[in-house]
Formats: structure tokens, C-alpha cells, sequence
């Protein structure tokens, strides 16, 4: 057990915070800490741009395997690649999606002729990704999938709706978690498909969020299609291959959203300092604690990838979501306190509604302990397979 | 001692939360919050011709001198409607402030309607100096945070003058004051930024020469009120929450049959319950100090209230998000209104810690130790 | 709505705190401010004697209708008597069960030939009650109660057990909730039957707390016997008898309980001051919400004592016993910060353990939380019956 | 970069596991408490056996030269059995400032098991103060809260000297030295009260005269392996929890499947598995610091660690009682042990506000502002 770092893992992170350095200027420069949760709008061609900027200069994909076009670099290097992209002010990946989540799948279970026609468009930055889960009856659920899909020929065709969906508005495909076996219920009878986002058979309708803007949107299938090879693993067994899409959310990539974390509460702290609050015994307890609950949110994610090998899923990991999501919602309402009653004001006129970073922080934080699974989902999932209490009573 | 409401307050709570629930809800409050006034005139008048505005006015300046446990009750359904008004600002600052101060001036205005007013004082950020000049007063500086401070027609304005608080009322606009509505999340209150620059006053805008005290005192109260406020609130947010979660089917069941859920709901409603016991305990307290109390029973009551109530409600409204799921988090849903307001209430008339603190200095923790134990 | 004393009202309390500074004197002096829980087993043959004491002096029943030989005392009055007993330091009552549950229950459900053989007893310190609720595997839960009663001639026989029975070594009565109906289940088939304590068909087990010392006992019932008029109300109608003596929990006498709570704050904010923790603002914060939190107490006992005569239960009496026992209990973790490193330490030699008051508060105030309803059932009840949120599955 | 136990790390967590759980569990405990002395010497002969006493003692001194990641292993399975011995004081206290120091002295005694001794400095209230005399130095002053004060055989005593904080070396009893153990709530810690009157001590007793540096750096790393223990100690409280429940049948169900039940084991997992990763980092950070580093990144994650793992500890063992209903409050059930337990680590070496306050210092809340926003 080691948590400090090699000459060689030192080398690399000069080379990747060098690139940055180099690279996030002139055109780019603009897009320094923008276009994470909740300013996901912000400047998106000119990330979509920094994406093929990235994908060129080999930065895509950096722990995919080299078989799959990607870096393959160790757990350490991914690691200092996401730290160091964040601590730079690197941009919301627009490609993340994809990255993280749909080429991962991809890689595992996919085809050889699905890794050909999708992997490279990926790491190129050129398509771009969204996610198909979430349902407005399904919830967190996965097992209340209605969405259906039935093989016509030589097409899939799909009729149902997702909500949630980020970048939906954007994106060139879709992996869609859909029912293919008329009458099935449960975990059984679903699908994994890749589904081409522009077509006649889908609408995608954006959901004003309580911050005013738009991340996440409602996607309608009307008889939607995509080809009848584009389905990953085989008809039925979309569970599966969905549970290993989020086996991928433990990736190092997880490093980089901390780094982000780490600097709006290095802001927070330079505000306290600025208005005074920073004297405060009270406030000082609370910033404290914020800095040491995200340490300690670090620790926990290296010992969870330090793991990632052993087959079982280890307790660190189960508990990481509930944690992150709290300390970061958290975090957001501290950012107001240490405001004060200036916490509510934001340059403009009244009635506009243009929120400054930190009320942004505060308000989308709070979708931070719903997606995904909810608290109470992650607590019933903690308390069932990590501790193996009774499963809760489904109708 | 009996500490439940008579039936004449009965009969206001229900009056009020008929009238409010018809006309005033959060639907209202979509219709206005966008724009720059930020509230409906004609409902305004009718909220006037209810007798409102002149609930804790004596009766011989057109009022209908009730107490506080009266304005606690209908502030109590102003927060469960989230009806953006000037009532705050009007009644429960510059009404109070100027009965707490013994004036009568203004007050027949106030409780007929005629004016808006707010009070800017204690419950500002910033500082007004004003100084004697011939047949008059000079004042500069800024205050933030004055409630309706861009649209009220009568200001209260507090300052510094020879080391005494003195309070000054300007109607309407003067030469050197500028008023900036502020942009803010919460949309309900509007709160603006007055800046003096060489605002020259007639000797008659002065309304008392000393008036620290009396200050304290309505402030006090307008705390107390405010709590009750967030009462309302909160426990509309509990409301809403149990109706939606009722409603909502997952995993094949009424989202409200699980105990997850249920807990929840049971720590809003304590938190809930706890407020109003706190509210009124407070409002009983005002109403008993009168305007020459010493004054603590009602600051311990005050900052007590204050600092509950509106962790509770801030609570309750995280928690309705929560509970609510996705919708929760969006703009359709009444949730997030809730949720920002109580956001705001939190740090109006001094946040959680600084009551708390208060409280600590006035329960004795800095006086000297007995004994050794 | 009115939160102020009377005239009248304030006379009484002169005439309560005079017989106390009278009365709370000589042999009984010692008395001051013990046997409450966690301390029951202190002076008990003296407190008996003041039970008596009081007794004689018509301070017993003080709320009791006069018919039933009470003082029939307007509310104001019975929550002053609590108030300036508790305050004078009064020590814990021993017949307390007896005149704040089985009296009130007998006043209510009982026949007039049962008000005639018990209350008097009541009233006058020589009857002491135990409560027979509790089983070990009914635990919150009446509807599971196995013990048994047959009627056999003219005698009830009892047969079971009881748990967390306090004073049951010393009293001689027990009011106890047993299945009459054989076959039955849930709420149904249970009666309410009193129960001589003094014979040989009930051994009584005290149970060793954390705290060392004994206040809760197990009862055997085996072949127990008491006479068939014994039956307060009808063969049956147990649940609904014991849901009234539920409903006298809401008496008066929590002021008394809260006076007390005032002064175990009251001590610990005279150490806080002496050794110095009365500078630290994060323990001024917590010393301020004990402080305002006990206020708060008080004021939602009043409105649910104000509001007795509605026959619906209010929202504040439904949420009272989770707040004063979350409030209590955490007053005890107060107690233990406030003394820091001390805590933990008591006059004795290593080995022995008669803890100081404070530490018998923190350790004493764990149970508050899981007696008489723990706080996960009081959250249950109060979702259910407050809120009308849909019951809980029972299997 | 490898945040996972090593082969070796195994083998020593799983010996410790399976040694503890079958000798050194609760029930042993509960034997041994209720003595004068408090441990077991028969069972303490064999954990010397074992060579735990020499674990990070440097192997020419005769131990085993491994480091602050093994002994926290090793301090989290003592945890986890609340096994009651000289272990803390003579090791994780003595041995750990010794090597802080640079001084082979005594190492080899403690690490063969030929001694038990205990450090009081910083770690206990009080103050003593030396003074040099002819042939030595004389100590007076008070110590309260050492561990095992009253039982070990070797005190290292920190001292006032001349302004400097001196370490003092003190061979059993000495004439006008009394040592008092202390009855405590707890009965698995055995703090003591040492009294100095006139202790004359020869100049050989002289340790360090300069130890401020190198017992700050010891006891950082003490406060590091405490949170070790805290973690053990917090997860057998989780097990207890979930074993019980899942056998507890109320309602008809087991306790388990009720998801109150559910939800407050969950946060009891996160509260574990944090504050595992809290105490492992901040022992790879002890690891990497050494004797000579500046000590910042040290103190962080001591006080980062000692704090959240001693409040997890508390906040598990009291939710252990609470779901473990009526028998969680008996003697007879072990959570009041951990319980009892729990409150005393969170009062030593410094509890969580102060901790707290320190990471507040040191992360730069009193350095100037920068620029403005």
C-alpha cells in the first residue's frame, strides 16, 4: 500500500500538464472551467472543437486498451490525466459519454465489427453520445423499462420514451436500454442498442431545470429505427451489458471530477478569506470538514481503482456514490453560507435569471443525490449486496 | 395561559388560507416573479381592502389592532401560498417598527393602503451616516438588502447620526438616492440597494432622534413573524410532498409506502410541528413585552424562533426536492420556489449562527462561572 | 392564545413551592433531585414514605377529577405543580405508574367497584403499579403479545412474560396486556387485566443495563392468577383500553420530566462556564440550540395540553416523543463534550462503576430512544396516523 | 501508486483477525475489565510472542522494522476485538516517540516484551516542569489522562525545560511520584493521574532535551493508528447490527428487512468505509514523511483521520444500540462496550473540533485574501 507517486508517473504528469498548458490558449483558453454539471450549455461548439483538439493529440481514451485505440495506460496515469486536466481548468468533455461510458461497453461486450465502426468516432471526438436509462415510470429502476423495441427486418423499432438524458440535443447515437420480448418484465427481455440520434422517429424535448437552464431532456421514440446488428451482446441481454456499463462509472475519470470539486471549494475559501467568514469558528469547523471529506473522497476512489481487478465490487465502491453526492450537494449549500446574504444576488436585472457559478453549484448539486440511483436507492443497494440484508418487498 | 388559538383567530387562519389558497398560490407567484415589480397591484388592493395592512394598527389610525400572534397567523398562510407582496415590508417591518417607536405617523397610510413602505435598519448590510445641516439632514452611504427597497413608496431608513441611531422617513424619490432593485435567485422578495449620495432631508423626515432601541424591538418581532412565515412554508413543502409521493408508483409501489420515504416525512412533520410551537411561543412573547419590556424574554424568543424555524423550513424544502425525485429539480414543479426562499429567509434578519450565538450571551455563558462544581 | 399565568394561577404556584421548601426537608432532604431515571433504585424506602407524605397533604391526583378523589386542577394549575416540583428538586415519584396510567385508565375504562378498590390506593402512596406492555418478541408492537390469561372459575391464569417492566420488584400491582381469545392475533382477543404483583405465580428478573444498575426487570408469568373482576374494561377490549393509557402520556407531567431536563442543561452549562468551554463558540452554538431546543419542548407540550379536549390526536402530541428523546439523548453526548477528557472519569478505584450523574445521563438517555416506542416506530406512527401515508407490510 | 494491501499486509491482517477473534474478543473483555489491572499477562505474553511489540521497532533493535501501514492493520483488528492491553501505550505511544526521536534506547526491551511503557506529553493534561540540578534534574507537576499511567513499567514524561519540552525517561516507581489510576466509564482504557512532588532524577533520564518536534511528529502518528483502531472497532459494530437483525424477528419480518433498519446500516457501511480510507491514507502519508519531513501533510491527514474515524466510531456504536432495540441498552450485549469505548477515543489526543481547527490553520484560512472576487 502506496500512495505517493513513481519518477515515471511523475515524468508523465510534467507531459500531460505541459500539453495543457501548451494547449488550452488563444481560441480555447475561454473554455477554462467551463461546461461541467450544470453549464453543460456553455461554449459547446468550441468544446466539441477542443474534443477533436484532444482526440488528435492522443488524449482520448486514455485508459482504453491500446487494441481499442486507446493509451492503455496504468491505473496511476489515468489518474494524474484526469487530476491534471481538472487542475488545469480543462472543459467539460463533451465526448464523456462516450468515453466513459458507451465505448467501454463497447470494448467488453461489442462485436469486432462494432468496435471498428464505433471506437474510432469516439476517440476522434467526431460523434458524440447520450445515455438511454432512465424512464419516466422506471426511475432509478432499470426492471421498469417500457421502452420497446421490435426487429422488423432488417431494423430495430422503437417506440417509448427516456427522460434525464444529457446531451440528447447534441449527440450523434444513443445507447438505449429497451424491451425486445413482448410480455417480459423484470431484468428479462431487454436490449442494449445503439440507436442514431438524428432521425425522423425521435424528438427530444429539454426539461427546464430549477436553475433555469436545460442539461438534462426528454428523448420520444415514435418508431424510431437503427439497424438490426447494432445491438451490443445478444437480444435479452441488455441487463447485463448495462450493469457493465456501470461497473465503468468507477473509472479513474472519477479523479477528475474531484480535482473540479477541490476548485470551487479552493473558491469558496477564497471568498470566506475575502469577506471575513474565514474568522468564523463555526464556518472554519465547516470548511474544514469539506476539505477533509474530499481527502478522504480521493483516498476512497484510489482504493476502489487500486482493486478494480478482484471480481467483486468492493464495499468502498458501493458506498461512493452516496458519499460524493452528498459531500457535493453539501458543499453547495456551505458555498452559500459563507456567501451570506449575498448569496442570493446575481449580476443582472430582476427578473432575468442568469445564476453566478456558485448558486449554480448550489441548486444542481441537489440533482447530484437523484440521478444515478437516489440516496435511498444507493442505501438499499449498500444495505442488500454489500451487506447482504433482505432484498426490499417489490410489488 | 392556554396556548391554542382563540376562535377569532380561528377565524383569520381560515380566512386567510381560503383567500390565499384562491388567489395567491404558487401559481401567482410564477405570474410575477418575472416581472420588474414583482407582485400584482389588484391583488395587492385586495389584500388592503381584507384589512391586512392595518391587522396590528390600532384602531384609531384605521387599523384593526390585533397582536402579533394575529400577523403570525396570516404570515403563517403567506408562506404556505408564497405570496410575493409587500406586506413584509410594509407591515411587518415599517408598521412595527414605527407602533414599536410610538409613533402614529404614516400608520393610517399603511393600514388604508395608500403606502408601501419598508423599513431599512438592523436588517440591512451597509451603514448611513446623516448629519445636522441647516433646516435639515445630509445622508450618505449604501445599505444592501433592503427589502423592497426599489418599490416601496415610503422608505423607514436608519443612520448613524452623532453616534445614535435615528430614523428617517423618505417618501418616494429624492435627489442623490439611487435605488437597484437586486437580481436574485430566490424570486419571491426583493431585495434592492439603497446608495445615499448627498441626500438632503427636511427637518420633518426625522421620526426619532434615538430610536436603537425601539429598533431592536421591531426587528425582534418582524423575526418572530418571519418564523411563522417559514412555518407556513414548510409545512407546505411537507404537503406537497406527501400528496406527490402518494401518488407516484415505483417499483410497483406508492412511492409514500416506503419507510425511507415515511421517515422522512415524519422528521418534516417534528420539524414542522416544533416551528409553530416555536413561532407562537415567540408571537405570545411579543405580545406580552409590550414597548418597554427589558426585552430579553423576547430576544431569547426571537433568535430562538428565528434560527429554528428557518433551518426547519430550509430542511423541509431540501427534503421535498429529495422526495420528489426528478421533478423536483424542475422548473415545472412548485418545489424549488419553496426551496429558494427558504434559502434566502435563512440569512434575512441574521442567520442561524449568529442567533444561536445570541442566545448563548443571553442565557448567561459569558457570565462569570459559580462555584467550582 | 395566551402563554402567561393568571393571578390565580400564580398563587397556586406560591402555595405548590411553599409546601415544598416546608416539605422537602429533615429526612427528606436527601431526596433532592434523585431516584428520576437511571437513578430509580436511590433512597427507595424513603421516596416511598414521600409518596405517602404527598399523599396525605392531597398533593397525589392533583389532574384526577375530584370525583375519583383528585384535585380536579384546571391545566395552568397542573402544569405549575409539575413545574415547581421538578424545580424544588422533587425526587422521582414511585407511584408515578399508578397515578399517570393504571388511575387514569381505571378513572376512564374501570367499573365504579374498581374506582373504589384502587384509587384510593393510588392516591394515597400505598398501592405502587408496574405496566405490563412490553414482550420480548412484541417489542414495540402490542398486536404481537403471546402471554396468555384463561378464565378458570372465578380466577384469570397467566402464563408469559414481560419485559422492560420498571418497579415491577417493588410494586404491588400490574396492569397487563394479555391474549384471551385463543387462536387470536394482531389487536383482537387481547384484555386488560390488573394483576397482584406479591405471588408465587410471578418471578420477577431484573435486567443489568449498560449503566450497571438494574431499572428494568423481565416478569414470568407462570400459572400467575388474579380475580375475574379484575378485567378493566370487557374480555377483548385490551387494545382498545390500552390505547387510552397511551393517550395519559399526554398529561401534565412532561412539564415535570422537562424541568428536570432543565436542570441536568442547567449543570452542564455551570461546568461549561467552570472549566471553560463557555469561550468555545462551536460549544456556545450547541449549549444555545439545548437551550433553545428544551424551550421549544415546552412550548409544544402546552399547545398538545391546550388542545386535550379534540378528540383527534394533534400533530404536536404525535411528534413529542421522538423530539424529547432525540433532544434528551443528545443532551447526554452534550454533557460528555462539555466535560472532555473528564467524562469519562468517576470518584472509585479502577474496577468499580457508580457513575456520576452526567455519565448515568448519557448512558440512561440511550434508552429514551427505544422505549416506549423507539424512534424508528414513533417515525412509523407518525407517517401513518399524522401524515395518512400507507402502513407499513406486516407479514 | 498502489492504494491496496500488499501480500504480505494480508498475511499480517489475517493473522491478527483469527488471533484476536479467538483469544482477545469482547468476552475476554469483559474479563479482564472488571481487574486492578486490567489486562491479561498470560495473553499478552503471547501478542509479544508474536512479535507484535516489535512490529515497527527497527530490526537491529530486534523487531520487525515494518511501518505505519502494518501497525494501523494491526490496530484495526485490536479495534475490532476490543482487546484491552499495554499495546497502545507501549507501542503505538513509547516505541513510536522513541523512534521519532532517533533513540535506540529501550526499543529492544519493548520490543522483546521485557517492558510495557506509556508516553505523557501532549497526549495528557497537565503540565510538569524540570528544573537541572547537581547530578540530574527535578520534576513537579500534575499529569492527567495518561494511558496506562498506573500500570507500565517505563513513563516517558514530557517536561517543561527551560522553555523547551525535554522527554524524561522514568524506571518504575520513583520516591515522590504517585500514580493513580483513574475509574472510568470506559473499562477498556486505562488512563491514570501522575503526581510529581519533588521526583529528583538522574542526568541518564534525560532523553531528549529538545523533543518538541519529534513528539508532535510522534503523536501525529499515534493519532493516525488510533484512527486504525476507531475503524476496527466501527465495522465490528456494523457486523453486531447486521447479525443481529437479520436474526430479530418483530412484525413478522426480520428486523433487517425493514428498510429504516436498512438505510441506517448503509450509513453505518459509509462511515466504516470512509473512514478506512481516511486512516490508510493518512498511515501511507505517515509512511512517506519520515522523521525529517515538515510535517504539514502529516498533520492534515492525523487530524483528518483521527477526527471523522473517532466520529464514525461513535456515531456506528450508537446506531448499533439504537438498532439493536432493548438488549443494545444490557450489560449483557456487548455494542455498550464498543459504545463506551468509542466516547473515550473521540476525547483523545485532541477531539474533533480541535482537530478540525487544526486542518482549518493549515489549509490557509488565516493567510491573507487574495485578490478580491
Amino acid at each position: 500500500m502506496k500512495l505517493s507517486f513513481s519518477a515515471d508517473d511523475e515524468a508523465f504528469r510534467a507531459e500531460i500538464s505541459g500539453w495543457m498548458a501548451d494547449n488550452l490558449t488563444g481560441d480555447f483558453a475561454s473554455l477554462k472551467n467551463r461546461g461541467g454539471p450544470g453549464d453543460e450549455h456553455a461554449f459547446f461548439e468550441e468544446r466539441r472543437a477542443w474534443e477533436r483538439h484532444m482526440g488528435k493529440a492522443g488524449w482520448t481514451g486514455v485508459g482504453w486498451p491500446k487494441a481499442a485505440g486507446g493509451r492503455g495506460a496504468p491505473l496511476s496515469h489515468q489518474v494524474i490525466f484526469y487530476e491534471e486536466y481538472a487542475r488545469a481548468g480543462g472543459p467539460g468533455r463533451v465526448g464523456h459519454i462516450g468515453e466513459g461510458l458507451a465505448g467501454p461497453t463497447i470494448v467488453a461486450f461489442g462485436s469486432e465489427d462494432q468496435k471498428r465502426r464505433f471506437l474510432p468516432g469516439i476517440l476522434s471526438g467526431d460523434d458524440l453520445w447520450c445515455q438511454g436509462y432512465s424512464e419516466p415510470n422506471a426511475g432509478s429502476d432499470l426492471a421498469n423499462v417500457r421502452t420497446r423495441a421490435r426487429l422488423v427486418g432488417d431494423r430495430w423499432v422503437i417506440d417509448g420514451q427516456k427522460v434525464w438524458t444529457s446531451l440528447a440535443h447534441v449527440s450523434d447515437w444513443c445507447f438505449v436500454i429497451a424491451r425486445t420480448e413482448e410480455g417480459s418484465s423484470g431484468h428479462k427481455g431487454l436490449s442494449y442498442l445503439l440507436v442514431p440520434m438524428k432521425q425522423k422517429g425521435i424528438t427530444v424535448r429539454p426539461i427546464q431545470q430549477m436553475t433555469g437552464t436545460s442539461e438534462f431532456n426528454e428523448v420520444f421514440f415514435d418508431g424510431a429505427e437503427t439497424a438490426a446488428e447494432n445491438i451490443v451482446g445478444k437480444p435479452g441481454e441488455g441487463w447485463k451489458v448495462a450493469m457493465g456499463t456501470l461497473a465503468f462509472e468507477r473509472g479513474a475519470s472519477t479523479l477528475g471530477q474531484q480535482m473540479a470539486f477541490r476548485n470551487q471549494l479552493d473558491e469558496i475559501i477564497a471568498i470566506a478569506k475575502a469577506n471575513g467568514r474565514a474568522k468564523d469558528p463555526v464556518m472554519r469547523q465547516r470548511l474544514a470538514e469539506a476539505w477533509i471529506g474530499l481527502q478522504i473522497m480521493r483516498a476512497n476512489a484510489l482504493r476502489m481503482l487500486s482493486q478494480a481487478e478482484k471480481p467483486e465490487l468492493p464495499r468502498e465502491a458501493y458506498v461512493s456514490k452516496l458519499y460524493w453526492a452528498t459531500w457535493h450537494r453539501d458543499l453547495g449549500k456551505l458555498a452559500m453560507d459563507v456567501l451570506g446574504p449575498e448569496a442570493d444576488v446575481f449580476p443582472g436585472e430582476p427578473g432575468t435569471y442568469e445564476l453566478t457559478a456558485l448558486q449554480q453549484l448550489f441548486l444542481f448539486t441537489r440533482s447530484d443525490t437523484i440521478y444515478a440511483g437516489t440516496n435511498e436507492i444507493q442505501r438499499n443497494i449498500i444495505a442488500e449486496r454489500a451487506l447482504g440484508m433482505p432484498r426490499e418487498a417489490r410489488a | 395561559m392556554n396556548f391554542a388559538f382563540t376562535e377569532d383567530q380561528d377565524l383569520i387562519q381560515d380566512a386567510a388560507r381560503g383567500w390565499l389558497g384562491e388567489f395567491a398560490g404558487p401559481a401567482h407567484a410564477r405570474k410575477v416573479m418575472a416581472t420588474a415589480e414583482g407582485y400584482d397591484r389588484a391583488l395587492w388592493a385586495e389584500a388592503v381592502a381584507l384589512g391586512w395592512t392595518g391587522l396590528i394598527v390600532p384602531e384609531d389610525q384605521g387599523g384593526l389592532g390585533l397582536g402579533f400572534v394575529e400577523l403570525a397567523i396570516l404570515m403563517e398562510e403567506m408562506g404556505r401560498a408564497l405570496y410575493p407582496s409587500p406586506f413584509e415590508a410594509t407591515v411587518v417591518l415599517a408598521a412595527n417598527a414605527l407602533m414599536a417607536l410610538g409613533t402614529p405617523r404614516y400608520l393610517e397610510a399603511i393600514a388604508g393602503g395608500g403606502i408601501t413602505a419598508t423599513l431599512a435598519a438592523g436588517n440591512a448590510t451597509g451603514k448611513i451616516t446623516a448629519a445636522p445641516t441647516e433646516g435639515g439632514f445630509r445622508l450618505d452611504g449604501m445599505l444592501r438588502h433592503v427589502p423592497d427597497g426599489a418599490r416601496a413608496d415610503l422608505l423607514l431608513v436608519a443612520a448613524d447620526l452623532d453616534g445614535r441611531t435615528a430614523l428617517f422617513a423618505i417618501e418616494g424619490d429624492v435627489a442623490g438616492l439611487s435605488r437597484t432593485g437586486l437580481a436574485t435567485m430566490d424570486q419571491i422578495r426583493r431585495p434592492a440597494e439603497l446608495r445615499f449620495d448627498t441626500v438632503h432631508l427636511p427637518a420633518e423626515a426625522l421620526i426619532a432622534a434615538d430610536a436603537g432601541r425601539g429598533l431592536a424591538l421591531a426587528l425582534d418581532r418582524a423575526a418572530v413573524v418571519l418564523a411563522a412565515f417559514a412555518v407556513g412554508a414548510a409545512e407546505r413543502c411537507l404537503e406537497m410532498t406527501v400528496d406527490y409521493t402518494k401518488e407516484r408508483v415505483q417499483f410497483g409501489r406508492p412511492v409514500a409506502s416506503f419507510q425511507a420515504v415515511k421517515h422522512q416525512c415524519a422528521d418534516m412533520a417534528l420539524a414542522v410541528e416544533t416551528s409553530r410551537s416555536a413561532a407562537y411561543w415567540a408571537a405570545c412573547v411579543a405580545d406580552d413585552s409590550g414597548h418597554n419590556g427589558d426585552g430579553t424574554a423576547l430576544a431569547l424568543a426571537a433568535s430562538g424562533a428565528k434560527s429554528w424555524c428557518a433551518r426547519s423550513y430550509f430542511d423541509c424544502a431540501a427534503a421535498a426536492i429529495q422526495l420528489h425525485g426528478g421533478v423536483g429539480f424542475t422548473w415545472e414543479y412548485d418545489v424549488h420556489l419553496y426551496f429558494k426562499n427558504a434559502r434566502a429567509l435563512e440569512a434575512v434578519l441574521g442567520d442561524g449562527t449568529c442567533h444561536r450565538e445570541r442566545v448563548a450571551r443571553l442565557i448567561g455563558l459569558d457570565d462569570a462561572a459559580e462555584a467550582a462544581q
